[in-house]
């Protein structure tokens, strides 16, 4: 089966065709549809992933486009990360599908949001199953089309509208980055196939100056795509789309595919340490940073948001310290609780009519049993408690900054994870527990169709951690193949204990002040107002960013309009009209006086004529 | 003998006093006369020049006839037509002819 | 010297042919009383016309002369012939004009036209100054009654006055150019002019240069070249339509003739001296005709100023270095382009402002949907004019421009892209407002006379024609020795 | 019936349009249906040509040489021919013109003139394209004028007037420009050789040959170079001589700005490589910096006007701008991935254009207005028009599975592949377009954010969404557009072999 790995994305482009060209017709039905589709490629994944644990990468490409000597190919690939992660982008887009079912059903427009998830699901699997880098770009601009398609579903809504635009534009400055990284390292390596590009590489055919640049355009691609800083600044506002959306694309699978992008290009970075150590850096900061965002953020989507950031930082801070495996772990685990938490979100505001803002939640535990234990387990998954999949994830990755020994990073990983045990918590305990303060009451547990993925998810949150632990490093062996990504740094029990305290420190300290509310918030936050204010408009950065980008860039376009009208254009019908005016003042000597046009006669006559002889030189 | 540059140092001058009456003169009989005596000073060169020019000989003269009896046409027809604009206008002053311009 | 007896006056026999009809016609006009409508003159007159140009085209196919004072050749041939053809458009669109304006005396206008027509041709086959002046003069005293021929017309007199006087005046220029050229040489043969001409330069470089200078003046007034053109532009203006097409078209070839008869073969020895000159006139010419025509409401005047720019693309040919016969070549190929589409236009133009009873460009307004194959064929007449592939204007421009390249005056043949673009702006002027305009109130649909139809169908035929097909003229052409 | 081919392509136009002559003006629908026909079988033929073309053989196809205009000392040839140049630009110009004629029903008034001039400008295009006589070309070249005056002035906008004369002005002096440039050519040519020719071929021979360095200096060729570089500067356009554009594509009819805007820019970028590149190859890479900082100013140029127009197909037009500058950058670069970028770019700008300014035109037929500010929301009250704008934004953007996308990707790889003796800080070069492609986005997008975003105007909700009928330009054109980006080896494999032809001058 696995030569036909190429079948996983093609179902749901199958289904986006259909519902292209008959949604209108099935309305409703198109769920079924997206949902035949994804559990076709589901069932294939598996049996692809089964199929692979035992066999070899498979590769299949057929030529693209040839120009001089060089020929472009496109097919297809399994390697063993590819086969991972089509499972889980099958299983959390799955899940979506049928979360989806309900969530959408009143609005009128399901076919299209359907069709629009099949594209994304067939965009993100075809990057995953991408034999060489192009073709992985060429997916990875779909999912960003897709993503700004979903951000915009409801684009009545100006902030949608913009979000959208938002979202794609902000990519985009990290993909010219990758375009441009790609077309080096083409024209450095002859190659857009990964193994060729690779042992190119290794063989130092490239120098070392060149493949760090090449390193750092790549990674500003990842930048873009994982929303690091500083480009991040679109994955909040990106929430304005379906919440199941949010769960799928900006949570589980598309903002991933930066970090994927790194782990695929992993042997590159590893000849670059400069590469590497930005990667670290850049991922320790945004993590940082996006974490302290979400302390005080209060719409539950958007706290989530900041949340993955932050996860997306740590994964890229583990892959910059040379935890290759404990990135891509994380990246896993990550996928489905954070999916979980999402799609629990999605589930509370489904049932709080489309109300986000978590001061206006509170003591949902009572109303939504389902959702609140399931919300629970994705936040102890995400805080690191044991033995959830967040935990194991989450140790090896510490273990990987530790080893590295950059006291800074590790410093900053650490105050993160405590971060996210604190924020997660906060929202936990706001939302669910205690008065419910809104002024809807919530319509009570939601159906099947949403509980079913969200428990799948939780099984999933809880069980996912086990390939890889320390009884068992199952995934690493298998990643591993065939690749020489350097040493995989594994947990010492201090670490291990270190990591349960965080997460314990975390979630007392949330409950302390939001649980038992021991401890004021409000008397921490007037301690520091300017911080607060900072964190809570996201440390001005989009106001930054409208000042220093966006207004200069229109205001230089405003005046090079006035300059083309003016000037460029200005001159051109100047010339018209010197030309006309020119003509108007000889037409103006024809007064009319037939004794002038003698003189003029005479003079002109005598004037070309003395000219004529100056030139010819009889004057001298 | 008088040499022929001072027939046509006549012929020059009668040329120019022609040339600057017809850019000068108002009134439009005699802008015409002026012509005849453009034409005149042309005249003068041509039997000059036949009767003691480097190459004389009897063309010059027939030349004249021509030039007189072709001024003479072209005086009968510009009077004509004078007329016709007097009856038009009730002026012949040069400068007040200008229906056409610009 | 040969006698007068002793010459071949066979030779002569279109010009006297057509002198005796023009004269038949004249007396017919007599006899059928001076007033009234009298069309079977015209048709009198094109038959004459075309029996002259049958003649002409079988008796002057040898080269010969009488008297080394009245030669045939092929450049005789060529431009007689472009003459007689357009002289017989000329009086077609005279047909439609005097159907119009009943209160000219139609046969004197036929006759005029006729012996005007004679004139012009004497001039281009003359080889001796007198012969010449005498051509010159009967082609401008006809013109000079023909353009005041609307005697009850204000402009139409005025046209006529300031043309007698300045062309009066040109006249004398000439004479007195001729004079010295005369006294110096002993002779009035073009022919023993030319040969004497390179020596005696090295003698009398001055007086020689001074008598060129006076009849350049002359002649540049007669083919209405910058700065000699401001009469132009007010007599066109001012005469009767059909004789503003005579004056811009037929007048102004012939005396192009005969200047290229003076300067090629009398001055051809001093080339260097004058074609520098020439050379500056043309610019001046192309750039100050198409300049002022950008501004010009009035259609005749504007075509005035359109015919002075085209003067200057003709004369371009003639101030580089070619050899004669090329020269004679790209200037006959584009004569013949020039008649087609300056007389359709015309056609077109009289038709319009006849029935419009105004002159103003806007006249033409909505003609697409008042005549849509006059309107077409006025595009195409203008296009050419323009310089727009696929017409004669087009491919005789590129003639020209080639011949420019060839002789060295790369900047002459640059300005003269150069300002053919600017006359874009007039010509297809035109065109807008005859497509994208809609008709003025009171216009009703044209309903053009046979005859005027006939005509412009030919003049486009053959307008396109020579731009698909233009090797089947220029080969011909190519083949001729064209002077005598 | 293969041998003669071209010119049964090339005339058919022209054969329709005197058919349409003879149809009298009430019969609209037998008038469009001609038009119709003609066009489909032309490109029908174009495909017949495409078919039988050799993707293995170098050199010209198809070839026909029939003397035509013999002076003595000029001689001017009916030399016909296509390689793989002209192949992908034939059949862009007969499909966008059969799109076009599609997408031109909607016009009422004056129709038998419409089509005529459609037809002619169609023979037109064809012609430039299938030309080797360089005389030839500039017959052709013009003929694509006068029809385009006419439907600019007669079909056009409100200021369709002053926009007919812009264009028929500027590039007409452009046309003139190269005009002189062509006949200098021919004389040098002439003095070098001995022989005079107009043909493309050979005087790429003659300007190629080293022997006779006192006639073509390097200095003249530059001249020359330059001075053809100016004149397929106006029509491609490039800064500063763009300013036509705007007034004519605005101005025109909605079919009218899709042949602009589909082909006949395209005729600058292909005179470029053609004739500029392929007869001096020695001094388009002298001149490769020039080019390219001229083709980065285009990008960056259109880009920022772009961004701040108010009407929206203004803002297209000046996005053709901005993309012909990426026909620059690719030319510049001198390697088989530029050029061929470069090619690529033609067509799928083409395409892609086309379909821009096809869903503006639809777009305003409903709403009456162009201006940004006053739509909003068409996604809801015109779905599927809003979905195609969407997609032709993106196409433009250049996003992957589309044709703009591969152009820009061959582009960028033969940017920063340049040799650095032919092009100096390439590298800069190519992070500058990079830019530009951000802005690209930003300003495509911000444009369908105020457009088929955000919320609907009252006065739009009853719009009648897409008639059967547009569905077939939009669909035509988007497919070839996705066609080329999904599987370009399409086109590539026709291409390849005559870049590496042209890129095989400049290595020698």
């Amino acid at each position: 089966m696995i030569q036909n790995a190429w079948l996983i994305p093609v179902f749901p482009l199958i289904a986006f065709i259909i519902l292209l060209f008959f949604g209108n017709a099935l309305k409703e039905k198109s769920s079924y549809v997206g949902i035949t589709a994804m559990a076709l490629s589901f069932i294939l994944s598996v049996i692809v992933l089964v199929e692979r644990i035992g066999g070899e990468t498979y590769t299949f490409t057929l030529n693209w486009i040839t120009f001089g000597d060089s020929t472009i190919t496109m097919g297809y690939e399994v390697t063993p990360l590819n086969a991972m992660m089509l499972i889980v982008v099958t299983v959390v887009s799955l899940l979506v599908h049928i979360f989806s079912r309900e969530y959408m059903h009143e609005d009128k427009r399901i076919n299209v949001f359907y069709s629009y998830l099949g594209l994304f699901s067939f965009s993100m699997l075809g990057l995953i199953l991408s034999p060489n880098i192009l073709q992985l770009f060429i997916f990875w601009e779909l999912v960003g089309l897709c993503s700004f398609l979903l951000v915009g579903f409801w684009y009545f809504k100006p902030e949608a509208a913009a979000a959208a635009k938002k979202a794609f534009l902000t990519t985009r400055i990290g993909d010219v980055g990758l375009l441009i990284g790609l077309v080096l390292l083409f024209n450095a390596t002859g190659s857009f196939e990964y193994g060729a590009i690779f042992s190119a590489v290794e063989a130092g055919l490239v120098n070392d100056t060149m493949v760090t640049i090449i390193a750092i355009c790549i990674f500003l691609g990842a930048v873009g795509k994982s929303a690091q800083f500083p480009l991040h600044v679109w994955l909040p506002d990106a929430m304005e789309g379906p919440t199941p959306v949010s769960a799928l694309i900006h949570a589980a699978t598309m903002v991933a595919a930066g970090v994927y992008l790194v782990g695929v290009m992993y042997p590159l970075f590893l000849v670059s340490s400069t590469a590497m150590t930005i990667v670290a850096y850049t991922g320790a900061i945004t993590a940082f940073f996006a974490g302290t965002i979400a302390l005080v953020n209060t719409d539950i989507k958007r706290i989530l948001a900041y949340s993955t950031v932050s996860q997306l930082g740590f994964m890229m801070l583990a892959l910059g310290t040379g935890g290759y495996v404990a990135g891509l772990f994380h990246l896993t685990t990550h996928a489905f609780f954070k999916a979980l938490l999402f799609l629990g979100a999605g589930s509370v505001i489904f049932a709080l009519h489309h109300r986000q803002d978590i001061r206006k939640m509170g003591g949902l535990w009572g109303r939504m049993k389902w959702t609140s234990i399931t919300f629970l387990i994705g936040a102890l998954a995400i805080a690191g408690v044991p033995p959830l999949a967040g935990f194991w994830s989450k140790e090896v990755i510490l273990a990987a900054v530790w080893s590295n020994g950059d006291m800074f990073l590790f410093i900053l990983a650490v105050i993160t994870a405590l971060m996210t045990a604190f924020y997660m918590f906060r929202l936990f305990f706001k939302a669910f527990t205690g008065e419910f303060r809104g002024d809807h009451e919530p319509h009570g547990e939601n159906s099947k169709l949403m509980t079913v993925p969200l428990a799948v998810l939780a099984f999933l949150a809880i069980v996912a951690g086990f390939v890889n632990t320390p009884f068992g490093f199952y995934l690493e062996d298998f990643l591993l193949q065939g690749l020489n990504v350097g040493y995989q740094a594994h947990g010492e029990m201090w670490l291990v204990g270190l990591s349960i305290g965080i997460a314990v420190v975390g979630i007392g300290l949330a409950y302390l002040m939001y649980g038992k509310k021991v401890i004021s918030s409000e008397a921490i936050r007037s301690k520091v107002p300017a911080v607060h204010k900072l964190l809570l408009n996201k440390y001005y950065m989009d106001e930054l960013y409208q000042k220093v980008f966006v207004q200069p860039t229109v205001a230089i376009g405003k005046f090079f309009w006035e300059v083309d009208k003016g000037v460029v254009d200005g001159i051109v019908n100047f010339v018209g009209r010197a030309t006309r005016l020119s003509g108007r003042t000889f037409a103006k000597r024809h007064d009319g006086q037939l004794q002038t046009y003698g003189l003029v006669t005479l003079i002109g006559g005598i004037a070309v004529i003395a000219v004529a002889f100056v030139l010819r030189g009889y004057f001298g | 003998m008088v040499p022929v540059e001072l027939f046509l140092a006549l012929g020059a001058i009668l040329f120019c006093i022609g040339l600057y009456g017809v850019l000068t003169r108002r009134h439009l009989v005699i802008v015409l006369v002026c012509i005849e005596l453009m034409l005149n000073s042309v005249n003068i060169n041509l039997i000059a020049f036949s009767s003691i020019g480097p190459f004389a000989n009897i063309t010059g003269q027939v030349f004249t006839l021509f030039v007189i009896t072709l001024a003479a046409a072209e005086a009968a027809v510009g009077l004509a037509i004078l007329i016709a604009l007097y009856r038009n206008r009730e002026s012949i002053d040069a400068i007040k002819q200008d229906l056409l311009r610009w | 010297m040969l006698s007068a007896f002793d010459a071949n006056w066979s030779l002569m026999t279109p010009e006297i042919v057509l002198l005796c009809l023009a004269l038949l016609i004249f007396t017919i006009d007599f006899m059928t009383g001076i007033k009234g409508s009298k069309p079977f003159l015209g048709r009198l007159s094109i038959i004459s016309l075309l029996i002259t140009a049958i003649l002409v085209v079988l008796t002057n196919n040898v080269s010969g002369n009488i008297a080394q004072v009245f030669i045939v050749d092929k450049f005789a041939m060529i431009f007689k012939l472009i003459i007689l053809v357009g002289v017989a458009f000329v009086i077609t669109i005279s047909m439609h004009y005097l159907e119009k304006n009943s209160d000219v005396y139609q046969g004197e206008f036929y006759s005029l036209l006729l012996f005007a027509t004679l004139g012009a041709m004497i001039m281009v086959s003359s080889a001796d100054l007198i012969t010449l002046f005498v051509g010159l003069e009967l082609l401008s005293i006809s013109s000079y009654c023909l353009a005041g021929f609307k005697k009850r017309n204000k402009k139409s007199t005025e046209a006529a006055i300031k043309y007698v006087i300045l062309g009066g005046v040109a006249s004398a220029f000439i004479l007195y150019g001729m004079s010295f050229l005369y006294g110096l040489t002993g002779t009035t043969g073009i022919l023993e002019i030319g040969r004497d001409l390179g020596a005696l330069y090295d003698q009398y470089p001055f007086i020689i240069m001074m008598s060129l200078l006076f009849m350049l003046v002359g002649f540049g007034f007669k083919i209405s070249i910058v700065p000699f053109h401001m009469w132009a532009p007010d007599v066109y203006e001012g005469s009767p339509t059909p004789v503003t097409a005579f004056l811009s078209v037929v007048s102004k070839l012939a005396a192009f003739g005969l200047v290229l008869r003076m300067f090629i073969i009398a001055f051809g020895s001093i080339f260097d001296e004058w074609s520098f000159l020439l050379a500056i006139f043309a610019a001046l010419t192309m750039i100050i005709g198409n300049f002022i025509a950008l501004t010009q409401k009035n259609v005749k005047r504007l075509m005035a100023y359109s015919g002075i720019a085209q003067a200057g693309y003709l004369v371009v040919p003639l101030a580089t270095t070619l050899t004669p016969d090329i020269t004679m070549s790209i200037i006959a190929f584009y004569g013949i382009a020039y008649v087609m589409m300056t007389l359709g236009a015309f056609a077109v133009i009289t038709l319009v402002t006849e029935s419009a009873g105004k002159e103003d460009i806007s006249s033409f307004n909505g003609l697409y949907y008042r005549s849509p194959f006059m309107a077409i064929a006025m595009t195409v007449f203008l296009v050419s004019l323009a310089g727009l592939p696929i017409t004669a204007g087009f491919f005789g421009k590129v003639y020209i421009f080639i011949g420019a390249v060839t002789g060295g005056m790369i900047w002459l043949a640059v300005i003269m892209i150069a300002t053919s673009i600017v006359s874009f702006f007039y010509y297809f002027g035109i065109i807008k407002q005859m497509y994208m305009n809609e008709p003025n109130e009171n216009d009703e649909v044209l309903n053009p006379p046979l005859s005027l139809s006939v005509m412009v169908t030919v003049a486009v035929t053959v307008t396109l024609f020579l731009g698909f097909f233009p090797g089947l003229v220029t080969k011909y052409f190519n083949s001729f020795h064209w002077f005598f | 019936m293969i041998a003669n081919i071209l010119t049964l392509l090339v005339f058919l136009p022209l054969a329709g349009a005197l058919l349409i002559f003879t149809i009298p003006n009430e019969n609209k629908n037998v008038i469009r249906s001609i038009a119709t026909a003609t066009s489909l079988v032309a490109l029908l033929i174009s495909l017949i040509v495409w078919a039988n073309f050799d993707r293995g053989a170098s050199g010209l196809q198809f070839a026909q040489l029939v003397q035509w205009i013999d002076i003595g000392f000029l001689q001017l040839n009916y030399e016909i021919g296509i390689d793989g140049l002209s192949m992908p630009l034939l059949v862009l110009t007969t499909v966008v013109t059969a799109l076009a004629i599609f997408a031109s029903f909607s016009i009422e008034n004056r129709v038998k003139e419409f089509y005529i001039w459609t037809m002619v400008l169609l023979t037109g295009m064809l012609g430039v394209f299938v030309a080797l006589d360089m005389f030839l070309f500039f017959l052709f070249f013009e003929l694509t004028l006068i029809p385009m005056f006419f439907i600019i002035g007669i079909w056009g906008g409100k200021e369709k007037v002053y926009a007919s004369f812009k264009f028929l002005v500027y590039t007409g002096l452009g046309s003139a420009v190269m005009f002189i440039t062509f006949i200098v050519m021919f004389f040098k040519g002439a003095q070098a050789s001995g022989e005079a020719t107009f043909s493309m071929i050979q005087l790429a021979e003659v300007f190629a040959n080293p022997a006779n360095p006192e006639v073509l200096t390097s200095g003249v060729r530059a001249a020359l170079f330059l001075a053809l570089f100016v004149a397929f500067a106006v029509k491609l356009p490039v800064f500063p001589f763009h300013t036509w554009l705007p007034n004519a594509h605005v101005e025109a009819p909605t079919a009218a700005s899709m042949i602009l805007a589909g082909v006949l820019l395209k005729m600058g970028g292909y005179g470029l490589i053609r004739i500029g590149v392929g007869i001096f190859p020695d001094q388009a890479t002298r001149f490769a910096l020039l080019i390219a900082i001229l083709g980065v100013v285009n990008i960056i140029y259109g880009a920022l006007l772009a961004l701040v127009q108010t009407d929206l197909k203004r803002l297209v037009a000046f996005s053709s701008i901005s993309h012909m500058g990426i026909v620059l950058v690719g030319i510049a670069s001198f390697t088989a991935s530029g050029m061929q970028g470069a090619i690529f770019q033609l067509v799928s700008h083409g395409f892609i254009s086309a379909l821009l300014f096809f869903m503006v035109g639809a777009i305003y037929e409903r709403t009456k207005t162009r201006t940004i500010s006053e739509l909003g929301g068409l996604s809801k009250s015109v779905p599927v028009l809003a979905g195609f704008t969407l997609a032709a934004a993106m196409a433009s953007v250049g996003l992957p599975g589309l044709s703009g996308f591969v152009s820009e990707l061959l582009a960028f790889i033969g940017v920063f592949g340049a040799s650095a003796e032919i092009l100096p800080a390439a590298k800069t070069i190519g992070v500058i377009a990079g830019i530009g492609i951000i802005l690209t986005a930003a300003y495509l997008l911000w444009a369908m954010q105020r457009t088929t975003f955000g919320p609907m105007d009252e006065k739009y909700s009853g719009l009648p969404d897409a008639r059967p009928l547009e569905y077939i330009p939009m669909i035509g054109l988007l497919g070839f557009s996705i066609l080329i980006g999904v599987y370009p080896n399409i086109l590539s494999d026709v291409i390849n072999i005559t870049v590496l032809d042209i890129l095989s001058k400049i290595g020698g």
